[in-house]
């Protein structure tokens, strides 16, 4: 009897370990990029798009002939929003695709989950969204803004060409927006900002209800000072905002709404009339003017099959972590994780706003910071540029914990969070 | 009022003083009062509406009354104790629709009904013990259904359920037994087979028993309770309740 | 940060040959202003600088614009401020543009053959419209109309100090509307804060008291902080007192307000919830593709506005019936399909109703893609009626509140007054007994079913208006709704109605004093209790027990 | 049943439950099988599991406790409960903080106390709460304690008041989406949104070694024997017999004299627990908590796995587990945009053809083929032994 379960036990195994994909074949004669962004779930809304950059861009390689002599091959997995399946996702990738590269990831958790997996297998992959900072992996590269390169520069603009003077730090409760807001309260109250001059308030993920805060954002507004909203609200919690903002008459002349969330994309889901001069700060619009950014959305068009699709500013990330991570692998000669983390750093790659992104050895870009009034097409406006690119800073300067900590992935320092104080690299040492 | 009056000063096994229930301004129980002996074997009649399952309801502790008392055996008020308490102090009670447990054989339903045990660290650790086991099998030929023991409950047909039932009942070992309509659904020959059984039971037990079937109260050979709109309309024996001008008006009559 | 301002003047020369010239960032420089050559210009002179200059240039010719003074002058700056003023990239003529072709400005020639790459819009930001406004404002104070008066006076609360005092005076004095004369009294009250007479201060103080105008008791308030720097304690008493009069009047404002916006998501969660007090309710289906039904009807209302662009309004009205009929025709192929076979298995029908829902929010991102979709709120939904100045109701919240009762009653009439409604309510209480009697309960139970996902439907027409038009909708409602109805009472329309209102004034009361979260946790822990002391809703059907088994 | 090799009451249990023999017999032999062959065997042999794999069947073995754990109050005592995510949650949270605190000083910004997070929102000590999951004993005290906890005030309240049905499916489902809202609020202390994560290692051992995570699996096919011997147990007594009478009528067991609100609450609790002790399995091994896993849908789903499997045969449970489980992961993985076509459709399908699940369909074809009495068969079959 024993013998027989055993038996069964075994052919059972042996079945689900194969089905689970133990797959011997790999092949070696393309180089593969993973693609990990939700398609399905709450996230599907933003990242679907960066899963179709990804294969426009592949496709795009593979014209031009490919890499090392070898065609690109896209493999593309969902992680349906879900955070713990992130994980799984790129182990699959890692371990059973065997990827050369990964391109992933929006939500700050779903790189949380995905971290330690990349870092155990040293996988290599880039991160192209807006983030809070407070990181810097050896394995991946991050794209897209730090805050010192979207929220800073956007509250300097508000006071110095607004004259904002009181405040109200909205967000959806996670930690971008905690970060983010954190740093901002410290970094008002340094510019003088009394503390009853800011208000702070969070809501839940896909908050569909805003009468109340609207309402006391108004109530806010109305003392005498030009009040300002910095909105770190999230996905799908914006469209409803912004509705009872048009509804409750709350103009951009009146109370300018600055967004760090809501790009082109989140735009043509609004109906735009009533938001016309409300603001976004990115390093990237589509309505930028330059050659490369005409060509990209030309291209863009023609892969979609729809020349009224949006561009916008993680698709750029996107852009230019991929076009770095190609000239990495040819610059190095081979996909050789660590070779390519070496290679990467100081490469180059024109922005599609014009001028260049640098990565630097914190692993975060310089790049240029643009702020955009919402027009009714669905469109920004850019009134604001910084005058150069702004290099990332993976640990800001305005929270305690974090002054004193750099990230440098080269000789001798080679610390993700190394501490300027003592010396010393911090926890991430092994 | 006057009916029981005559009897307060005997035993009693169920009394009811009182008693009234409504539902949304309904009444359908209005300051019922009745008695039974110990050993006595009643039979409850009633049109519909008459407040038979409402009685049996507040008796076993489904429904609270609004007001009066229940004494059970002349000293616990039943009205402070709920379903699974009443049915541990010694009331068994049999629906009217046969309910048996139909996902378990009829052997498990009776093992189930068995006096106590009825905690949950109990019916964890119990063991099936030879005289558990002796007393199944005497409540399986009484109600006849030793062939049938280990067959699913729900295949049983609707008499057989009934049985079935009662004979948890007998598990119980309750001083008092409430059954609505046995008869329902049952041949000829069951009824009478029930009420025979009826009857022997009524030796160890006291019994109420509602039914609209006069032939088989007829065979039952008792004292006949007739209610009517929530109270008591006529009580004594058959013959008499029949010849109740009363009774004849609101409910034999039609 | 100037130096990516676009302009200008440098490139004056260049006008006519070379217009993209000022996209231009490299060479534009901040310290280039408007030459002083300017004082010669005309209207038309400025309006061709405009299409060339940066933001700050342009506020400086806004304000040269004024001056001007000339017939065009006025629709000029309002058809910059709506974002309605254009040039042709070639030649540089300026025209208005809303829908149809564009207009030329001088001369209103209508030019045909122009497509939207040939023209450019003439841009403009936050501080331009402010200004425009304020400039605008000071034109339209002499207005016939005295709505315009109106606004025009309100938008001056906010310059009040920059302004003019002799046109102030002069539109006092002309003006014999006392509702719009109050609130010029109200400009000169603030006016007069700023006064270097102390009496005049106080004077101002008096004016203001009792005002409820945002700007008014910004002013005030400002008024104070300097009061208290200065060390002025008889002003500082004066203007804390208006300010606390004031600030009674919004408390007691702030009552109305939160149980308005209580009412208000009242009636969203008893819109999305009806249609399940019909599926769940009545028919014992654990419906978890109710949300996506809900999604059902936004797409609809999504689709009709894409073939009727022109005319949002009609178009949602429009949605209504085809929102009822999609969803409710999906609702009847679900209960034809699949659910008829799961009857006295109300489980199972959680399951299959589950997998429904996957299936149809694919569907829906298959077909339209995975963004949101934008639904456009026409304009007699939008804006706020206003109760006093501090205190607007939204026209959106005030027609979803009416909509959801209408919703509600045309429900209950069906219900209790057609022969459908009878027959309905005779399947669910007994079903052999009504087949007997000839009801065809096959079709009965396909229609109520599609009578419940329609008016799904219709909800997500309505919260096309509040929220987002995505394949992800359905489930921000589905928890809600079973909450609603569960609460309520299974079964029970009234239940619905009474659940729903109590629920969103209760979340809504609570949320100034807890916060959004925390509110919705207390409303979830209060469900939880209340079921406890009713475990069948608030409008349990009472009576005598009928489960047993 | 000869192989009498342990004595007593699991004698007892594993007589008449030749399906529950052979799920025993898979589960150990994979529990053992799986951890060696990922260690000893070398990478490209074909009896290599890979760690991925390994850890994929892992989380599936504690799904399948999970689906027990629903099974044992769904299947046998009628309770629906919505919520039951939330015990799994609690439990995970358990093992969570117990990570996070193992961390100690190796965090980015170093601090010996605070977990990361906590350092960037400028927390200045540890909250009371998180005190004592610095010992490994205490925290595993608390994944059976928390669930437990909750599980024992709610379903007190709950079943005391005799909340059935529907009514209460929906409150567990309150339950869960309350404590949801609640975990993602930062302030609360869990890590907000992004809940805990950048465990190093459980009791010394790197999490990320192949012998930890080999263990842990052993750790999670013990666990599962273990839920499933338990649940076992409970339904084959005289308590089983009692749970079922409550599921088919609840007013025969309760005026037969059984207090119903003591068995439920007491098969509630015992289900919440062994749902928090699958959680606090989970979490090493996938390397995260957050709040998603209190989302009502996550508990649906759980709801679907027994479903699928077989409600009321406590193996169909974990059948269903993990059939589903790898063909979500299957389907996400080959057919990225389609699979929730698949996966939903999947669903109705079983609803309509195979109402009791895929146990029930091979009961049927057995039966058929004139077999032995196999799933829910034999369920009834035994009883009277």
């Amino acid at each position: 009897m024993k013998k027989m379960t055993m038996g069964k036990a075994a052919k059972v195994l042996s079945m689900t370990a194969l089905a689970a994909g133990i797959s011997m074949a790999n092949a070696a004669d393309t180089i593969k990029v993973g693609v990990l962004h939700s398609l399905s779930g709450t996230m599907a809304i933003s990242e679907t798009t960066l899963k179709d950059t990804v294969l426009m861009m592949v496709e795009e390689q593979n014209e031009k002939g490919g890499l090392l002599g070898k065609k690109l091959e896209a493999v593309v997995v969902d992680p349906a929003s879900n955070w713990p399946l992130f994980a799984e996702k790129a182990r699959e990738l890692l371990e059973k695709e065997k990827v050369d590269v990964i391109f992933g990831c929006w939500t700050s958790v779903s790189r949380k989950s995905v971290l330690p997996v990349i870092e155990e297998l040293n996988g290599l992959m880039f991160y192209p969204v807006q983030y809070e900072g407070e990181e810097s992996s050896y394995n991946v590269f991050y794209t897209g803004a730090a805050p010192n390169q979207q929220a800073i520069p956007a509250v300097d603009y508000l006071m110095n060409d607004i004259g904002a003077e009181r405040w109200v730090l909205a967000g959806t409760d996670y930690v971008y927006p905690r970060t983010t807001n954190k740093i901002l309260e410290s970094y008002l109250k340094s510019k003088g900002v009394a503390a009853e001059d800011i208000m702070i308030n969070y809501t839940p993920f896909g908050h569909s209800d805003w009468q109340t805060i609207v309402s006391d954002i108004k109530k806010f507004g109305s003392a005498g000072k030009k009040t300002a909203v910095v909105s770190t609200i999230n996905g799908d919690a914006n469209v409803p905002f912004y509705k009872e903002l048009a509804n409750q008459g709350i103009k951009a002349e009146d109370i300018p709404v600055v967004a760090f969330s809501v790009g082109e994309e989140e735009l043509s889901g609004f109906d735009t009339t009533p938001l016309v001069g409300h603001l976004a700060a990115w390093n990237y619009f589509m309505s930028a003017e330059s050659e490369e950014n005409d060509a990209f959305i030309e291209t863009w068009h023609e892969f979609t099959g729809d020349d009224k699709r949006v561009t916008n500013d993680p698709m750029e990330a996107t852009y230019i972590g991929f076009e770095m991570w190609a000239k990495a692998v040819e610059k190095a000669g081979t996909t050789d994780v660590d070779a390519v983390e070496d290679a990467m750093i100081g490469i180059e790659v024109p922005n599609l706003t014009g001028g260049t992104a640098v990565m630097n050895k914190n692993h975060h870009l310089s790049k240029p910071v643009l702020i955009g009034e919402i027009q009714e097409d669905g469109q920004f406006e850019i009134v604001w540029a910084t005058d150069a690119e702004v290099p990332g800073d993976a640990w800001t300067d305005f929270l305690p914990e974090s002054a004193n900590l750099i990230s440098d992935w080269t000789a001798p320092i080679n610390c993700g969070n190394y501490n300027t104080v003592t010396k010393t690299c911090g926890g991430a040492a092994e | 009022m006057s009916i029981q009056a005559k009897h307060i000063e005997q035993p009693t096994v169920l009394y009811l003083n009182g008693v009234s229930v409504s539902f949304d301004g309904f009444k359908a129980l209005n300051s019922l009062s009745l008695y039974i002996a110990p050993g006595e074997m009643r039979a409850i009649i009633g049109p519909n509406g008459a407040g038979k399952t409402t009685m049996m309801d507040v008796i076993t502790g489904k429904t609270k009354p609004d007001e009066g008392t229940i004494l059970f055996k002349d000293e616990i008020d039943l009205t402070k104790y709920d379903e699974a308490a009443v049915a541990n102090l010694g009331v068994g009670r049999k629906f009217q629709k046969p309910s048996v447990i139909e996902s378990l054989t009829v052997f498990e339903n009776l093992e189930m009904s068995l006096k106590g045990g009825r905690s949950v660290w109990a019916a964890l650790n119990h063991r099936l013990t030879a005289e558990k086991k002796a007393k199944i099998d005497e409540i399986l030929t009484m109600i006849d259904m030793t062939g049938r023991a280990h067959d699913m409950a729900g295949s049983l047909s609707h008499g057989q359920k009934q049985w079935l039932e009662i004979g948890m009942l007998l598990g119980q070992e309750p001083q008092l037994l409430l059954i609505d309509e046995p008869a329902a659904g049952m041949t000829d020959e069951e009824t009478m087979k029930t009420a025979e059984l009826f009857k022997m039971l009524a030796k160890k037990h006291s019994l109420m028993v509602v039914e609209h079937d006069m032939d088989f109260i007829e065979a039952l050979d008792c004292k006949v309770t007739v209610l009517c709109e929530g109270s008591v309309l006529a009580e004594g024996s058959l013959a008499a309740v029949k010849a109740n001008q009363k009774v004849i008006e609101t409910y034999l009559g039609r | 940060m100037t130096a990516y301002a676009r302009f200008s003047l440098l490139f004056l020369s260049l006008f006519f040959t070379a217009p993209l010239f000022a996209e231009d960032m490299e060479t534009a420089s901040a310290e280039t202003v408007i030459s002083d050559i300017a004082e010669e210009k005309t209207l038309q002179d400025y309006l061709a600088e405009l299409t060339e200059a940066g933001f700050r240039e342009k506020e400086e010719l806004v304000l040269k614009v004024v001056e001007t003074d000339e017939p065009e002058t006025l629709p000029v700056m309002q058809a910059l401020l709506e974002g309605d003023l254009y040039y042709v990239k070639d030649g540089n003529t300026l025209v208005y543009k809303t829908s149809g072709d564009p207009v030329t400005v001088f001369g209103g020639e209508t030019m045909t053959g122009l497509g939207s790459r040939d023209i450019k819009k003439i841009s403009v930001n936050n501080s331009l419209r402010t200004l425009l406004r304020a400039q605008i404002s000071r034109v339209e104070l002499f207005s016939k109309n005295p709505q315009t008066r109106k606004t025009a006076a309100i938008n001056l609360l906010k310059s009040a100090d920059e302004l003019d005092p002799a046109l102030l005076d002069e539109a006092l004095s002309q003006e014999a509307d006392a509702g719009i004369k109050e609130i010029l009294l109200l400009v000169e009250g603030i006016r007069q804060l700023e006064s270097d007479d102390s009496a005049v201060r106080l004077e101002g103080i008096t004016a203001l008291t009792g005002s409820l105008y945002p700007e008014v008791r910004g002013a005030l308030s400002n008024f104070a902080n300097r009061a208290e720097a200065d060390g002025n304690g008889k002003e500082l008493a004066a203007a804390e007192a208006a300010l606390s009069k004031i600030n009674a009047m919004l408390r007691f404002n702030s009552i109305f307000e939160n149980l308005y916006f209580g009412l208000a998501l009242g009636a969203v969660l008893l819109l999305a919830a009806i249609g399940l007090a019909i599926t769940f309710g009545v028919m014992g289906v654990i419906n978890m593709a109710h949300g996506e039904m809900i999604m059902l009807g936004a797409y609809t209302t999504y689709v009709v506005q894409q073939l009727m662009p022109a005319n949002p309004g009609a178009s949602l009205i429009v949605s209504i019936p085809a929102a009822f009929l999609v969803a409710g025709l999906v609702g009847v192929a679900i209960e034809r399909g699949i659910i008829r076979h799961l009857y006295g298995r109300p489980l199972e029908t959680l399951l299959a109703t589950f997998g429904l829902s996957l299936i149809l929010q694919q569907a829906v991102r298959s077909i339209f893609g995975p963004l949101n979709r934008s639904v456009v709120t026409p304009e007699w939904m939008a804006g706020t009626f206003e109760v006093n100045p501090a205190l607007a109701l939204t026209y959106n919240r005030l027609y979803i509140i009416i909509f959801s009762l209408l919703v509600l009653a045309m429900l209950a009439l069906v219900l209790k007054r057609t022969l459908f409604g009878l027959q309905m309510r005779a399947v669910t209480m007994n079903r052999p007994m009504a087949s007997s009697m000839g009801i065809r309960t096959g079709w009965v139970d396909a229609l109520t079913f599609g009578l419940g996902s329609g008016i799904a439907g219709i909800a997500g027409v309505a919260l096309s208006q509040l929220t987002n038009v995505g394949p992800n909708m359905g489930q921000s409602y589905i928890i809600d709704s079973f909450m609603v109805v569960v609460f309520g009472g299974v079964g029970n329309l009234w239940g619905t109605l009474v659940g729903a209102m109590s629920l969103g004034v209760v979340n809504k009361i609570l949320e100034p004093w807890a916060g959004a979260v925390v509110a919705k946790i207390l409303v979830l822990v209060f469900i939880i209790l209340f079921i406890q002391k009713r475990p069948r809703g608030l409008f349990a059907l009472k009576g005598r027990s009928v489960d047993m088994g | 049943m000869n192989d009498s090799f342990k004595g007593g009451p699991l004698t007892r249990l594993i007589m008449n439950d030749q399906a529950g023999r052979r799920l025993l017999g898979v589960l150990l032999a994979i529990s053992i099988l799986v951890p060696l062959s990922n260690l000893l065997m070398p990478e490209g042999s074909i009896l290599h599991v890979s760690t991925f794999t390994m850890t994929l069947l892992g989380k599936y073995l504690c799904y399948a406790l999970l689906a027990v754990a629903v099974d044992l109050i769904w299947g046998y005592c009628g309770i629906l409960s919505l919520g039951h995510g939330a015990f799994f949650a609690l439990g995970g949270y358990a093992m969570g903080m117990y990570l996070m605190r193992q961390i100690g000083d190796r965090g980015v910004y170093a601090n010996p106390e605070l977990p990361d997070f906590m350092v960037f929102l400028n927390w200045t000590e540890l909250p009371w709460y998180w005190y004592g999951f610095d010992q490994f004993w205490f925290a595993m005290v608390m994944v059976l304690a928390a669930p437990g906890i909750l599980a024992f005030v709610f379903g007190a309240l709950a079943f005391r008041s005799r909340v059935t049905g529907v009514y209460l499916s929906i409150i567990t489902q309150a339950l869960t989406y309350a404590l949801l809202l609640a975990f993602f609020r930062n302030d609360m202390g869990f890590g907000g949104n992004n809940g805990l994560t950048d465990f190093k290692d459980i009791l010394g051992f790197d999490l990320q070694a192949d012998t930890t995570r080999a263990a842990l699996f052993f750790s999670s096919g013990l666990a599962l024997m273990m839920g499933y011997l338990i649940s076992r147990y409970i339904v084959t007594s005289k308590l089983g017999r009692v749970l079922v009478a409550i599921r088919d009528s609840e007013s025969r067991a309760r005026f037969m004299g059984y207090r119903v609100e003591h068995y439920k609450l007491f098969v509630f609790v015992v289900s919440a627990m062994l749902a928090g002790v699958a959680g606090a399995l989970y979490v090493p091994q996938v390397g995260i908590i957050n709040p998603g896993e209190f989302s009502p849908i996550n508990s649906i789903e759980i709801i679907i796995w027994v479903a699928v499997g077989g409600r009321g045969t406590l193996f169909g449970a974990v059948i269903g587990a993990i059939l589903v489980n790898y063909a979500k992961t299957y389907f996400t993985g080959a057919f990225a945009e389609l699979w929730l076509f698949l996966l939903g459709g999947l669903f109705v399908l079983t609803t309509l053809y195979l109402p009791k699940g895929v146990v029930g369909l091979w009961a049927q074809i057995k039966g058929k083929m004139g077999g032995p009495g196999s799933g829910s068969g034999s369920e009834k079959a035994e009883g009277q032994a």
